[in-house]
């Protein structure tokens, strides 16, 4: 027997699937811009292509990233994904072996153990593939099993909160649940009736169903089967699980070089689409801890942007602070999309700032020290840094002394380009001006400003790398006091920048530096909540998140909390946290040997406090 | 018309119960901080368009609260979005958003 | 409203008021803007009420205007002042009557001066002896004229041949009444009723059967304020502070306006018209304006004078409709003839604002 | 031995002399000019900063007035004389020689009235605080004459206080705060009304009042910085109200529908009586002078009074009872030095 009508509305499904998969897959490639399609071109035939596929099978099937996150989620993730593809692979292989190499229908191999009564063509082969077919379909039950404990205790599975699924995520989600127990339970049947079982569907048939089976139920169980198939393939590209195909094909995009613009591209919808919405990026929110619930969470806001419009309040209640996008196993460019989706209103113009004027005759120096307009909330950092400058006897000048001129990034961030980038011309001239061969900000929003975007021709530092950098050539030297001190990393300079080393470098030389599991690099590091790129977020939302970053990274040994932003310093105080909050410049001020000769008993440690004292070497290259 | 030489002046008395409180409400309901305004004027003082022309989020609020909405658009133009103001604010008023939402209605006119 | 509330604060600002005896002194701008009223006033006075009231016609300004424009020094005021006192003395009066709000103003202000600045008082003696030869004492009662008419209010209610009563409805009148700023606003205690609810005009308005009408704007100054009315440029502030009243009236379709202050008379008056000369706009019914009289005009109405004897023709707003209003017999045809009954000729009719001509009746 | 004590008026200060100092052993007589006890705080409906009930507090502390103390109604003290160490008070049916005296006697509202440009008294719509508090006892909200419920409410600050003109320059103290809280209690019991405050400063000092005015804020009521300069009355006798918004230099008008006077605190007339047969001056103010301004705040210059409370200026609950307690302690020790 080769046909059977029950195998309809799996034909159906996958028919349709196939179809519309291909369909969207072509609109999409199609709508690449022209540049991206020569890319596309240019690596089809290349290692990127066997790059690809290995990211392939390494991401999509095994699922390397979530292994790595949480063992359980990992195999969750691999059981069904792996598992399911292996139950092709081999269902197709003895199904081929079973009519000696004939095609089949493509239901022919899903169905194999209805059709396959006699045994005769398989002959010692036979034990081999039930074997491995009841093998992976055992891997895929367990991971399903997994699945259900993850919806009622994620904990278990590394995950504090699962997604809200919508509707169509939750009929998909059904009939892939109800998918594998009904192919155990359809072949439990043939193994009762037929005896074409191994171990698991045997023990399924001889064991469980034997008392029941009957040729109906057998029939039903297979009908039930290939319909669960035929619901899950139709509402497959409507729902999350169009990341499966997607996501194949963003590995591939990627892997060619081509990326998210300064606008949504059609490979933003290839992005969107790929997102499975498996929701480890919803834990690595900042959001996600205040008590109010929404759904700013990239999960969501990609699942808007996929469907409809993400709402005003998941446009902007972001903090863009990259954590979603480290965290994101499917690795896509959540930050950047973010940016381009908030550029549809344009609130301010270039124009807006016709009253700024350039300034001229800047005073000169070989380094120009750009404070920003946080840092001018934070004199003790502007204090601090030039004091070390001196100390270091660096030819500098302070070119925003006088008050600044934002940098553009929270108008970028806002989605604000023409507004923005007016801005970095004004203080591009007031840079080049300054006649400056480097440039040192102790604001790292500004420093990302000046890297990425601003076409300087001179190397620019936070003032953590230059004053490491002094350090390195001696030019500064440091007493390390052994005070105990967290450190907290800025988003923009550890996620933006990958700045991460530096400051721990240095501030190993002014005390003993305390991990902690939340501060621990570039993934882990949180939010401080102050972020400019936010501006709906009340201040009470953001001082919990500040009290949420605080508690995470503090340890009860730590005597200080440093950290390298004027903004995260002035975030972090806000909270109740009876602790201090340093500048990475303040605190190593305060380790710093004066550069003349200093008698030993005045180097005596002194206890860091907010006001700090200093010695009078140092003190009197404050006050010059 | 005769000519006498003089004319009468404008009534500089701010009628209240003349003016249109809509634009307020609106904010209002955007951004419910905006009310706890005590014109200190932390944020204008600190303001780093405010160093370079004349413009003052304590004056915009005042232009908004006095349904002056036209002169509030016009002049939260100026605004950079540095957030020096937000921070400064002792009222913890959540100035940036404010200055969005009056962008945004001078874009779209929501009322 | 709360009338008792009214009345409680009147009886917060009463004001001993001579019987009899006066000491007239004259008005130096009315006597060419109205002059029938000061002269109506002397006629109630003398020949109504039977009263002996003196005028010398030595007495000179009380230097009002010099002194609030500030080109007349306080101590030339002083004693310009202390001279008018010493010819009362000289004619054997005690009871000064100043017919000008602004001279009550400063008679009270110069009395309370030296009330409690004594030397002021006594160097203005010596500068009066050293100019002018004469001695002075200090009034024993200072009412102004309005304060007279008002302690008299209801012995001419007894005489009234017309009450303040549209004859037509039988309804009484809505008036607007207004004093002057120099009137209660400076010594409120020296005031009939004091300067939040003056008593002295609705006083009067109630005696005589009319209604008082409180709008927003009654406190405002009707803008005179001297500075700005002699200097052209200043006088659109002038007009404005008038227009504001209007304003604030017209809502209450007021009948007319009484006023005591000769200033206030003529600005409320010729205002009108000026506002509908250039704005179009007129504030009273049917194009015409709101009618502005002096306390006397009123009184010589209700006591049944002629109209044009009482000058009532000088005024820019047209009265003739609220005599036929109040159902006054009057001689239209007399209106612009002297007291001879010659011909004086037509004035120049506004265009914006409505006046009866001869025609019209 | 037990001495014999005075305490002239059975408002919540003397209340609580007069428990604090029985419990201290001696006996107390409690004269107040009322048919009851409890003064002016038993007029109110909620207080500040809690919007706590008014009777609450009276409740408690009459729970606490016990058998031993005397306590003589609707007794107006006519003289009080000295005789060495004692005082005979006389008050209209009796005379009572006691050891010492705690002169609690308290304040008198400011009279409205006297600030004849506001209207109090003429004007259908203008109310007091007290009136206010009144019409939250009778019916839980504020209604206009005709009975309506006004939809627009101005609360005008500083009426009676830190006024040259009516000779009241010093702050009431307690009136913002009260503003505050009616505002409040005003926009919580008619939602849909628009309140607005007329204020020169708000002087939130006390623990709280802060957080209640930006509650208040919160609610939408509305703060304009600027005195009340006249109020009439037009159309439908709403009231039409003008001031300057002096944050933006634009004189306003406005029409709304009633207008609370914020009434200041006011020396009592009474009390002058008294001080005068105690010869002791009044401060510039008009209240009964302390002994020293940090020291001594309960103790007058006269050996054997002792003064607490409101009649020594304004103040709150919280410091009138205070005041009592300490009075109380000095009284104790004075009474047995003697």
């Amino acid at each position: 027997m080769r046909y059977h009508p029950f195998v309809l509305p799996f034909s159906f499904g996958l028919a349709f699937l196939l179809i519309y998969t291909s369909i969207i897959w072509i609109r999409w490639i199609n709508r690449l811009s022209e540049n991206d399609k020569q890319l596309l071109r240019k690596n089809l035939f290349s290692f990127n292509t066997l790059a690809a596929i290995r990211e392939v099978f390494m991401e999509s099937l095994m699922h390397r990233k979530i292994f790595r996150k949480n063992v359980f989620l990992g195999f969750m993730h691999m059981s069904l994904a792996f598992g399911w593809f292996m139950l092709i692979l081999i269902g197709n292989l003895e199904s081929r072996t079973y009519t000696a190499g004939r095609i089949n229908p493509p239901y022919f191999p899903i169905f194999f153990k209805f059709f396959r009564h006699d045994l005769a063509p398989l002959k010692k082969l036979e034990a081999y593939f039930g074997f491995w077919m009841d093998f992976f379909l055992l891997i895929v039950l367990l991971g399903l099993s997994l699945a259900f404990i993850k919806r009622a205790h994620s904990k278990v599975l590394g995950i504090k909160r699962t997604t809200k699924h919508i509707i169509i995520d939750k009929i998909a989600l059904t009939s892939l649940w109800f998918i594998f127990p009904l192919r155990l339970l359809a072949e439990g049947f043939s193994a009762a009736l037929y005896k074409t079982g191994n171990f698991l569907t045997s023990f399924m048939g001889d064991e469980i169903l034997s008392g029941i089976a009957s040729p109906t139920l057998y029939l039903q169980a297979w009908w039930a089967y290939s319909i669960a198939l035929g619901i899950f393939f139709i509402t497959l590209p409507f729902s999350r699980y169009m990341h499966i195909p997607t996501e194949i094909l963003l590995i591939f995009l990627r892997r060619y070089g081509v990326k998210e613009k300064e606008q949504h591209s059609s490979f933003t919808k290839i992005e969107i689409n790929a997102c499975s919405r498996c929701g480890i990026c919803i834990d690595a929110c900042p959001i996600t801890a205040l008590p109010e619930s929404s759904e700013t969470q990239s999960a969501y806001f990609l699942r808007e942007m996929r469907y409809d419009k993400p709402t005003n309040n998941q446009n902007e209640s972001c903090l863009l602070c990259m954590r979603c996008e480290e965290a994101c196993p499917v690795g896509i460019e959540i930050t950047r999309i973010r940016e381009n989706e908030r550029k549809e209103y344009q609130l301010f113009a270039s124009e807006s700032y016709n009253y700024l004027t350039s300034p001229k005759n800047a005073a000169k120096g070989k380094v120009a020290f750009f404070a920003g307009c946080m840092g001018h909330l934070t004199p003790g950092v502007i204090k601090a840094t030039l004091a070390l400058f001196k100390a270091a006897n660096v030819n500098y000048t302070f070119i925003d002394e006088e008050g600044s001129i934002c940098c553009g990034r929270p108008l970028m961030q806002n989605g604000q380009t023409d507004a923005g980038i007016s801005l970095r011309q004004i203080n591009k001239d007031l840079i080049l001006n300054s006649g400056a061969e480097i440039l040192v900000s102790s604001c790292p929003i500004c420093t990302r400003e000046f890297i990425e975007h601003y076409v300087l021709g001179i190397p620019v530092f936070h003032h953590s790398q230059y004053i490491l950098e002094l350090a390195m050539s001696k030019k500064l030297s440091f007493r390390n006091n052994s005070t105990k001190i967290v450190y907290h990393d800025p988003c923009e300079l550890s996620r933006g920048l990958n700045i991460i080393e530096e400051p721990r470098q240095l501030l190993r030389l002014a005390g003993e530096l305390i991990h902690s599991p939340e501060n621990s690099g570039k993934q882990q590091s949180l939010c401080c909540g102050g972020s400019l790129g936010n501006t709906n977020l009340s201040a009470n939302q953001r001082k919990s998140i500040a009290e949420n970053t605080l508690s995470g990274i503090l340890s009860d040994k730590a005597d200080i909390v440093a950290t390298a932003c004027p903004l995260c310093k002035k975030s972090l105080a806000c909270s109740n946290k009876n602790i201090e909050i340093l500048d990475i410049a303040q605190i190593m001020l305060e380790a710093l040997i004066a550069p003349k000769f200093i008698p030993e008993n005045t180097v005596e440690s002194t206890k860091m406090e907010s006001n700090l004292t200093y010695s009078p070497e140092i003190n009197s290259i404050i006050s010059e | 018309m005769k000519d006498f030489g003089f004319s009468p002046m404008k009534n500089k008395v701010l009628n209240f119960d003349e003016l249109n409180h809509d634009f307020h409400q609106w904010i209002a309901i955007q951004d419910s901080s905006f009310n706890l305004c005590i014109a200190c004027g932390t944020c204008a003082s600190t303001c780093s368009a405010g160093s370079y022309t004349h413009f003052s989020f304590r004056e915009l609020c005042k232009d908004i609260r006095w349904g002056n909405a036209e002169k509030a658009m016009k002049e939260s133009e100026k605004c950079m979005l540095c957030g020096k103001c937000s921070i400064a604010c002792p009222r913890n008023i959540n100035t940036r958003n404010i200055i969005k939402m009056v962008r945004k209605a001078a874009k779209t006119s929501p009322l | 409203m709360k009338q008792e509330g009214k009345k409680h604060i009147w009886s917060n600002y009463q004001k001993e008021i001579a019987e009899d005896r006066y000491f007239y002194v004259r008005s130096c701008i009315r006597q060419t803007f109205f002059p029938g009223s000061e002269n109506t006033f002397l006629k109630i006075l003398r020949e109504v009420l039977g009263k002996d009231v003196h005028e010398s016609p030595n007495h000179t300004t009380c230097t009002g205007i010099g002194y609030h424009c500030e080109v007349v020094p306080f101590a030339t005021t002083q004693t310009v002042v202390a001279r008018n006192f010493a010819l009362m003395r000289d004619a054997g009066y005690q009871n000064y009557t100043p017919s000008c709000v602004t001279s009550f103003g400063i008679y009270t202000e110069i009395l309370d001066t030296w009330q409690h600045f004594p030397a002021e008082k006594e160097k203005t003696r010596a500068f009066l002896k050293q100019a002018t030869g004469r001695e002075f004492e200090e009034p024993n009662s200072l009412a102004h004229t309005s304060d007279i008419i008002y302690k008299f209010r209801n012995e001419i209610a007894q005489k009234a041949k017309y009450q303040l009563i549209n004859s037509e409805t039988g309804e009484p009148l809505k008036i607007v009444e207004h004093i002057g700023c120099h009137y209660a606003k400076m010594f409120p205690e020296k005031s009939v009723g004091g300067a939040e609810y003056p008593n002295v005009l609705a006083g009067m308005i109630d005696a005589w059967g009319g209604n008082v009408i409180d709008y927003p704007e009654r406190r405002h100054c009707c803008g005179f304020g001297f500075r700005q009315y002699l200097i052209q440029a200043n006088r659109g502030y002038s007009m404005s502070a008038s227009k504001k009243k209007f304003e604030s009236m017209e809502a209450y379709q007021p009948d007319f306006i009484i006023t005591n202050c000769p200033g206030c008379n003529y600005f409320l008056d010729r205002w009108q018209y000026v506002l509908a000369e250039t704005e179009q706009k007129t504030y009273g019914s049917n194009g015409y304006g709101i009618p502005v009289l002096t306390y006397e005009e009123v009184a010589g109405l209700v006591l049944g004078f002629d109209p044009w004897e009482m000058g009532m023709q000088m005024h820019q707003i047209d009265v003739e409709p609220l005599l036929k209003k109040m159902g006054i017999k009057y001689n239209a045809s007399e209106k612009f003839k002297g007291p001879q009954g010659q011909e004086l000729g037509l004035p120049e009719f506004p265009e914006h604002v409505k006046f009866t001509t001869q025609s019209d009746n | 031995m037990r001495k014999t004590v005075a305490i002239i008026g059975g408002g919540i200060t003397g209340m609580e002399a007069a428990i604090q100092i029985n419990k201290l052993g001696h006996t107390v007589h409690v004269f107040e000019k009322d048919e009851k006890l409890g003064g002016h705080v038993a007029q109110w409906d909620h207080v500040f900063p809690n919007q706590r009930k008014a009777r609450e507090i009276i409740n408690e502390l009459t729970c606490q007035i016990s058998e031993e103390i005397n306590i003589h109604l609707s007794s107006f003290v006519e003289k009080i004389s000295q005789i060495d160490d004692s005082f005979v008070i006389k008050s209209d049916n009796n005379e009572l020689k006691a050891d010492a005296i705690v002169l609690a006697s308290g304040f008198e509202l400011f009279s409205a009235s006297k600030k004849e440009e506001y209207g109090y008294g003429i004007f259908e719509n203008v109310i007091t605080s007290v009136d206010l508090e009144r019409m939250f006892v009778e019916k839980g909200h504020p209604f206009m004459r005709n009975g309506e419920i006004p939809q627009r409410i101005a609360f005008i600050h500083c009426v009676g206080s830190r006024d040259e003109k009516v000779k009241r320059t010093y702050c009431s103290k307690v009136c913002c705060i009260t503003a505050v809280k009616q505002a409040i209690e005003v926009k919580e019991s008619i939602p849909e009304a628009s309140v607005y405050n007329l204020y020169m400063d708000l002087r939130m000092f006390g623990p709280g009042y802060e957080d209640m005015y930006q509650k208040a804020q919160q609610k939408g009521i509305t703060f304009i910085r600027g005195r009340l300069s006249e109020a009439s009355e037009v159309e439908n006798n709403r009231i039409l109200i003008k001031t300057e918004d002096t944050l933006s230099s634009r004189p306003i008008k406005m029409t709304v529908d009633l207008i609370v006077l914020m009434i200041g605190i006011s020396p009592s007339l009474a009390n002058n009586q008294i001080l005068s047969d105690l010869k002791l001056e009044p401060n510039k103010d008009g209240f009964a002078e302390i002994a020293d301004d940090h020291l001594s705040p309960t103790h007058s210059k006269v050996k054997g009074v002792f003064i607490a409370g409101a009649c020594t200026g304004p103040c709150s609950i919280t410091d009138a009872i205070n005041a009592s307690r300490s009075a109380s302690v000095e009284v104790h020790h004075y009474l047995n030095q003697v």
